[in-house]
């Protein structure tokens, strides 16, 4: 219990003590990356507690960026917007997780793909948002006569949003409506029986994995000023699904690890197949093979993740120091919750 | 009195075969209702139409006098219906506590909001389901491996796990499907100890056990299905003696030219029986208390009584 | 009526090779488990491999059998580094093959390069009652028939192959009866290389074929093969039947833009009601 | 056939098997009693490599089938295959299930029911038939009588008595009803908290009234 | 100085930031664009560079990705480019300009889209011909070859189709053209069937297809199988192998626009020709090949912007802007001419309407025609 709020209050002030350290252009990352979480965030909760999957979460992001965009395009306070984002995505999630909850497995993750192919389609279409071509000129953040002009705020605000999310999440997790995701995720029919309303809260926990991720595509908006149907990719969906399976399932940190690492190692590689002088088969070379070479030989001798490892890594090593032998045995995927009190 | 459950004329089937058909049962509060048949009789099935984990072709289910057919299983739960499923079926990658705190599901109110922000109600019921949990572990006696991931268990001990979930739901009607399945000696006699001191709180339950035995020994009255369809009804001595369950069910006495094992004595509950089944709660209760002394400070879940396997020992 | 005619049967066509797309996912999930993410990167290597054979002149048919072969060796190595390792579960499995395919684009791209190829394949076309379709499409339909056909019976059928299928329902169960889970499942992936070539030689002269058209075709594969949930052969043949031959009446009497997002959307409707039938009074 | 020597078998940190040593000679039925959680389910599947040992060594001569803990059957396979697929390393004369099929009359009617869909006792059944489909030379059963009604436990033990008789089956067998166990093995290990505390012949067990509290003391 | 992070902004090389697709969908583009900017700056530096100071090309792959492109931008801007060419994308250039707006950096961007110089911001020049430029220009062949109704077709998905599209729907009519069939299709199309079996009822004499990519090559052999004998009328992003080599001999006699440089070979000796020349000698030399458009784009991208720096006598962001909107240049593309209401530069001279024969594209005999009279100089 005592560890978890140093580790979190650790992770506050590194995570906001950073945009004043990075230059610009690492700024921009930063905030891309933070955003990220926020989804990942998300995922993690659907995928790793409530064992729904999601292909199509990018759509949320969608949602909550134009969301946020057009208003503030219309002349609107950009705060509405932003408040609107993640408000509209757990709505459109909710309605449509009404029907496709119904489905399960891969099932699900079929649907949420096919989902997004169609709204993005459907987005692309309108002429309101934009179409094909996107909403260009979205205002910057701001409140009042405060306004947002530089990657340093928006890094704020973005970590700062990762900060109260993952507060968010990790209560949730750890008490009465946690259990009964994680319950239902092994036996829908177990949970029933135990007096929880699988559909309920399949769908809320769809709605706020999709919260999270509107949330992150409002601050997008703003950040970017430009949002176009091609900036949110299947793709994009799939990485921050393997984000969430590089980190680890189910466990507290693992989508900021994950994404962390994820990004960070797309990013170096990016940086370095195209200094100059690198050969011009070395964006291909980087940008493909080494990433697939060290997502596929992180995963094989991690195959629960990044941090559950790490957590077998520490045990082991306290174990070795002779202090606290009273942990299970096979480290469990899942994290302690925060009630728990030892024995 | 409005009996606790009422069926009538319950029908399920699978595929054109009936699992259960045209059953009609009550039991009256503070019952113990044994549910005995061959495999595939339709017993775990009627169990599963009564929580509401399938839904009937024909019938009424009725909990203390209200239909509840359409009512789905967590509408149920939350009227006191709780099960413990036959094998086990604990949630794996919770641990033992965590496991029996999901029982306690409908009995805090507090929601995603709540949790998020941590309210002050989720605190305080957070505690008082953990504290609920701790006790109901303890009294299946399994209190010291509450922060066990439940899957890595031995079979026995998920077994008591789903009945302390069970427990920490603080059902009106307990449904028990085969409990003791997989437990032997002295677990065996430690749950039925745990289901006596229930009936002396006056739960109403119903009990799947193929131990005919142990049945016998805690049920109030015993219903015996065959191709689900109620064969018969009545105490555990009046439907031991039915020769349609004999038939059916338990067999003829020991016809040792069967096999070299000596099989009719193999036959768990037949002719060799255990001691008359205790007709009151306070004859459960005394028979634990007499297994508490007998059991020489082994722990907190000595409670245990004059089991067949210690007799023949 | 002839237009129809000739919808449907393009339709039909098109399905078959979205079916046959969808077959190697079919295998490989239902002998392991694993959603092989890698799977487009099969029709790719087959593809441009046959190409680069034909160029070097070797005669039609054996260069295709030589992609094909080619293909059935790269599914084995995918699945030896993604199943190859014991106490890899699935999920992880899922993420390496998506990693593969990334490390496919590497490979190809080097012995390829990133450019579009293609093909020649059967020319001549068939005409009957107004209706055109190309000798292509025809060998399309039969060599898909052919396989669903086999498939089916050496799944549903054959000692083997309920071997095979026992592996992925219950892997400890399937080790205690002295099933090589690891062997059976490398099988899988060889076999779901080969299924992926034999799509990728008879498409590639249908239209073009590069390093990235992976995405595409795999996308059009799970579909199909989802509607019986990764496991059935036939449902994974309905389901391309059924995105084809959506896909083209809906272009042709309705509008072409969306016929993608039309053909997917009805699939999620059916698979929506399916379910829904089949819910039981539970957990509503 | 079967020789088990100074076994040790650990979860992490958790010692589930401490040194056991254990034999079955070939024919012979050994019945393998103790509490819930002493590591009988561990020692089986040690046996068959399922669990891997710390210390000490398995050697085994013929073929061992084995009824796993939790009947995992095949659940999306109909009970015929299920049965077939034991079978597995057999010639083909030999997968035909017409033998399982006498041995439970039940299963007949059940046949091209999907496994998965089974009442529990009747899985506990198609499980105990796929293993015997295999044709072992030693079976390994964990918790025979499991769900099983009285009528089909009777003539269960009546025919592996039989395959015992005229096949030399050897049988290491867990069963909760220790008078089952005792009646049908001829020797039998007493295992607690990872040890064997006890072994010898049934009767001598049955009637140690030591054995007896040790079995019965293992609670927790 | 030894302090390498800050150079002298008036004598040390000149910065230019290039962001292309190296990976992602548009990697085949990406990578010709780098490959072109890549030998125009070897040219201006052995010719000495601009004013004695040499280009130095800093690259940034947008991975085919909007936000990437942004954070290339960024990049860029914090390593102290003086300008941008960028992506081949339309959606990673739209999401650059308002940077470089805010930054007063010209923008170069290589993407077909229309939206992008129109309406018209202050920064961002085009390099490729509008859509509508190749729409037109199509038109006038079309009305030279007496072909007056037409079926047309064009992919929903592809932004550059829609507006090639719409500036025929918008234009047939000046030059006598009717659009008798009109169909829609998009991305992953992938049966042609619901194109091509109207227009064989109708009485369209030719078939107007808009598209990029692949359903560009599957549509082309399904043409060719689909028994219509009336030519089939394709637009500048088939100008290239990219499309001919998969679509093999059903390509052949396709009709086609394509940017002038492409029919480089056929051009009458002249200066267009020799600065034709100048890029392809040299990019055969090092690839292998005759330079595909899209390394045309990219070359033609780095001279225009030295060619304004030159003129501006400066690399400030703001006189390489206003040089820009005087500039008028010779490239491989044709003439250049940006205005300070027009940032596209080129003409519907600058295009040629092609053919493909053997493999290779040749001038109509029409444009044959055209270039001896309207030749852009
Ligand atoms: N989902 C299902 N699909 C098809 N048949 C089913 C299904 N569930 C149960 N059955 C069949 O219904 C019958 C009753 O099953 P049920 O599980 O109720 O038996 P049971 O009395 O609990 O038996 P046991 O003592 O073996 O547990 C069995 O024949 C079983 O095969
Ligand atoms: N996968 C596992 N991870 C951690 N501990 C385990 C695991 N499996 C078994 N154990 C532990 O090993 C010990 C022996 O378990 P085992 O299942 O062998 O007991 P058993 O004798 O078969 O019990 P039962 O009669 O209840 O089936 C137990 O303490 C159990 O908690
Ligand atoms: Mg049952
Ligand atoms: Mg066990």
């Amino acid at each position: 219990m005592k560890r978890a709020w140093l580790v979190g209050a650790g992770f506050v002030v590194v995570t906001l003590t950073l945009p004043f350290v990075l230059d610009d252009t690492r700024l921009s990352i930063y905030v891309l990356m933070g955003l990220a979480v926020l989804a990942v965030t998300g995922i993690s909760l659907l995928m790793g507690y409530a064992g729904q999957v999601s292909l199509g979460q990018a759509a949320f992001y969608a949602v909550g960026a134009y969301t946020a965009a057009i208003p503030a395009v219309h002349g609107w306070p950009p705060l509405v917007g932003l408040v609107a984002a993640p408000l509209v995505a757990a709505a459109a999630a909710a309605l449509l997780g009404a029907v496709l909850l119904r489905l399960r497995g891969h099932y699900l993750a079929f649907a949420t793909l096919a989902l997004q192919l169609i709204i993005l389609s459907v987005a692309a279409e309108i002429e309101f948002f934009g179409g094909a071509i996107g909403l260009q000129g979205i205002p910057q953040f701001g409140v009042g006569s405060v306004t947002l002009d530089d990657a340093q705020e928006y890094a704020l605000l973005t970590w700062a949003a990762v900060a109260v999310v993952l507060l968010l999440t990790a209560n949730i997790v750890a008490s009465r409506p946690g259990r009964a995701l994680r319950a239902l995720a092994r036996s829908e029919q177990a949970a029933a029986a135990s007096g929880i309303p699988v559909t309920r809260y399949k769908v809320t926990v769809f709605a706020l994995s999709a919260a999270f991720a509107g949330l992150a595509g409002g601050i997008y908006a703003f950040f970017l000023g430009y949002i176009a149907p091609g900036s949110f990719t299947i793709a994009m969906s799939v990485e921050w699904v393997v984000m969430a399976v590089f980190g680890g399932l189910g466990t507290r940190w693992g989508p900021v690890v994950g994404t962390v690492a994820v990004t960070l190692v797309v990013q170096v590689l990016n940086d370095l197949s195209t200094r100059p002088g690198a050969p011009s088969y070395a964006p291909t070379v980087l940008g493909y093979a080494a990433y697939a070479v060290l997502l596929i030989g992180v995963l094989l001798f991690m195959p629960a993740g990044v941090v559950p490892w790490l957590r077998g890594r520490w045990d082991r090593l306290r174990r070795s120091r002779g202090d606290g032998g009273s942990a299970p045995s096979q480290a469990p995927d899942w994290p302690e919750p925060a009630t728990v009190t030892g024995r | 009195m409005t009996p606790v459950l009422r069926l009538d004329n319950l029908s399920r089937s699978f595929g054109g075969v009936f699992a259960v058909r045209d059953v009609s049962l009550a039991v009256p509060s503070g019952e113990t209702r044994g549910l005995i048949g061959p495999n595939g009789a339709g017993k775990s099935t009627l169990f599963n139409l009564v929580a509401g984990l399938l839904r009937p072709d024909a019938g009424r289910v009725a909990l203390e006098g209200d239909e509840v057919t359409r009512l789905p299983a967590h509408r149920r739960a939350a009227q006191g219906v709780a099960i413990v499923f036959q094998g086990a079926r604990v949630f794996p990658g919770l641990t033992a506590v965590e496991n029996v705190m999901v029982g306690a599901h409908t009995s805090a109110r507090h929601g995603f909001l709540g949790a998020a922000i941590r309210s002050r109600r989720c605190r305080r019921e957070e505690r008082e389901i953990r504290e609920a949990a701790l006790a109901a572990l303890e009294r299946v006696g399994l209190a010291e491996w509450a922060d066990v991931p439940a899957e890595s268990l031995p079979l026995g001990q998920q077994r008591r796990a789903q009945l302390a979930r069970a427990l920490c739901a603080r059902p009106r009607l307990l449904l028990l499907d085969e409990p003791a399945a997989g437990l032997r000696g002295a677990e065996r006699a430690a749950l039925a100890g745990v289901i006596d001191g229930l009936r002396g709180e006056g739960l109403t339950m119903m009990l799947v056990e193929h131990d005919v035995g142990f049945v016998s020994r805690l049920a109030d009255r015993v219903t015996v299905l065959d191709l689900g369809a109620v064969i018969a009804e009545g105490t555990p001595d009046e439907v031991r003696r039915d020769p349609a369950v004999v038939a059916a069910y338990l067999g003829a006495p020991a016809d040792p030219a069967a096999g070299s094992a000596a099989p009719g004595s193999a036959a768990p509950g037949s002719a060799a029986g255990g001691p008359a089944a205790p007709g009151a709660a306070a004859g459960g209760r005394a028979a634990q208390a007499a297994g508490a002394a007998a059991a020489d400070g082994a722990g907190a879940d000595s409670a245990r009584e004059g089991d067949r396997d210690a007799g023949s020992a | 009526m002839s237009d129809f005619l000739g919808y449907l049967i393009a339709g039909a066509a098109l399905g078959c090779t979205i079916a046959l797309l969808a077959s190697g996912f079919v295998v490989v999930h239902r002998v392991t488990g694993v959603v092989n993410f890698a799977q487009g990167m099969f029709p790719v290597v087959a593809g441009l491999a046959a190409g680069s054979l034909l160029s070097a002149s070797w005669p039609h048919g054996v260069a295709e059998i030589g992609g094909v072969l080619l293909a059935g060796a790269v599914g084995l190595l995918v699945g030896l580094i993604a199943i190859g390792k014991p106490g890899t579960p699935p999920l992880a499995s899922l993420v390496i093959t998506f990693g593969l395919g990334f490390l496919g684009y590497a490979v190809e791209i080097v012995i390829w390069g990133d450019q579009p190829r293609g093909f020649d394949g059967l020319s001549g076309v068939l005409t009957i009652g107004g209706v055109r379709i190309q000798h292509q499409w025809l060998l399309v339909m039969a060599v898909a028939a052919a396989t669903f056909a086999a498939l089916g019976a050496f799944f549903g059928r054959t000692y083997l192959g309920k071997g095979l299928t026992a592996c992925a329902s219950n892997p400890y169960a399937a080790r205690l009866a002295g099933i090589d889970v690891r062997r059976m499942g490398l099988y899988a992936f060889a076999l779901a290389g080969l299924l992926g070539g034999v799509a990728g030689v008879l498409l590639t002269p249908l239209q073009s074929i590069a390093f990235d058209r992976d995405v595409a075709l795999a996308v059009n594969g799970f579909a199909a093969a989802v509607l019986g949930g990764l496991d059935r052969p036939g449902a994974a043949l309905a389901g391309g039947l059924l995105l084809g031959i959506g896909q083209t009446l809906f272009a042709g009497y309705v509008d072409g833009s969306f016929q993608t997002e039309v053909a997917l959307g009805f699939m999620v409707l059916v698979m929506v009601v399916r379910a829904t039938r089949q819910r039981e009074a539970m957990a509503v | 056939m079967l020789e088990v020597r100074e076994l040790v078998v650990r979860y992490g940190t958790a010692t589930a098997l401490d040194g056991v040593d254990l034999d079955v000679a070939a024919g012979e039925m050994v019945a393998l009693v103790g509490a819930n959680g002493a590591g009988k389910s561990t020692l089986v599947n040690t046996l068959s490599g399922v669990v891997r040992p710390a210390a000490g060594r398995v050697r085994l001569d013929g073929r061992l089938a084995q009824v796993p803990e939790g009947r995992q059957l095949f659940a999306s396979l109909t009970v015929d295959d299920n049965l077939r697929l034991g079978a597995w390393r057999n010639q083909r004369s030999r997968r035909d299930p017409a033998r399982i099929y006498d041995l439970f009359p039940d299963l007949v009617r059940l046949r091209t029911q999907q496994a998965g869909s089974l009442s529990g006792g009747q899985q506990q059944m198609v499980a105990v038939g796929r293993a015997l489909m295999a044709d072992p030379d030693l079976l390994a059963v964990d918790e025979l009588s499991l769900g099983l009604a009285p009528l089909v436990v009777r003539d269960l033990a009546a025919h592996l008595a039989e395959l015992n008789r005229d096949r030399g089956l050897a049988l290491l067998l867990i069963e909760q009803e220790t008078t089952l166990a005792f009646d049908l093995c001829a020797r039998a290990y007493v295992l607690e908290a990872g040890r064997v505390v006890a072994a010898g012949p049934s009767e001598e067990l049955r009637a140690s009234p030591t054995v007896a509290a040790a079995y019965l003391g293992g609670l927790g | 100085g030894c302090d390498s992070g800050s150079e002298d902004s008036e004598s040390g090389p000149i910065r230019i930031g290039l962001t292309v697709p190296l990976t992602g969908n548009y990697q085949a583009l990406g990578t010709g664009d780098q490959q072109g900017a890549q030998i125009a700056v070897e040219q201006i530096n052995a010719d000495g560079g601009i004013d004695g100071r040499r280009i130095e090309l800093v690259v940034k792959d947008d991975k085919t990705q909007p936000d990437q492109s942004v954070l290339a931008f960024n990049a860029h801007k914090n390593e102290g480019a003086v300008a941008v060419i960028g992506s081949s994308f339309s959606n990673s250039a739209l999401a650059a300009i308002p940077l470089a707006e805010r930054n007063s950096m010209p923008y170069i961007s290589l993407a077909a889209a229309d939206q992008q110089v129109d309406p018209v911001r202050k920064f961002a020049f085009q390099i490729p011909a509008r859509s509508s430029t190749y729409a037109e220009q199509t038109l006038k062949y079309l009305q030279a070859s007496k072909i007056t109704k037409i079926a047309l077709a064009h992919d929903t998905k592809s932004s550059y189709a829609v507006a090639g599209y719409e500036a025929v729907k918008e234009k047939a009519k000046d030059y006598g053209v009717t659009v008798v069939v009109d169909r829609a299709f998009d991305t992953g199309t992938q049966d042609f069937s619901a194109v091509f079996s109207p227009v064989r009822s109708s009485d369209a004499q030719a078939v107007f297809l808009w598209a990029t990519g692949p359903p560009a090559v599957i549509a082309t052999k399904q043409f060719a199988a689909s028994g219509l004998t009336i030519p089939l009328v394709l637009t500048g992003a088939q100008a290239t192998p990219l499309f001919t080599k998969p679509a093999g001999a059903a390509a052949e006699k396709v009709i086609l626009s394509s940017a002038i440089g492409v029919i480089g070979p056929d051009l009458p000796d002249s200066d267009l020709k020799k600065a034709v020349d100048e890029l392809a000698t040299d990019y055969q030399k090092k690839y292998g090949t005759p330079p595909p458009q899209f390394a045309v784009d990219g070359y033609c991208g780095v001279i225009v912007l030295a060619e304004a720096i030159r003129k501006a006598g400066s690399t400030d962001g703001k006189k390489v802007q206003a040089a820009l909107e005087e500039l008028s240049l010779l490239t491989p593309n044709g003439r250049y001419r940006y205005t300070a209401d027009d940032h596209s530069g080129l003409s519907t001279d600058n295009v040629a309407i092609a053919t493909v024969t053997g493999g290779k594209f040749a001038p109509t005999p029409w444009m044959t025609q055209q270039l001896s009279t309207n030749l852009p100089k």
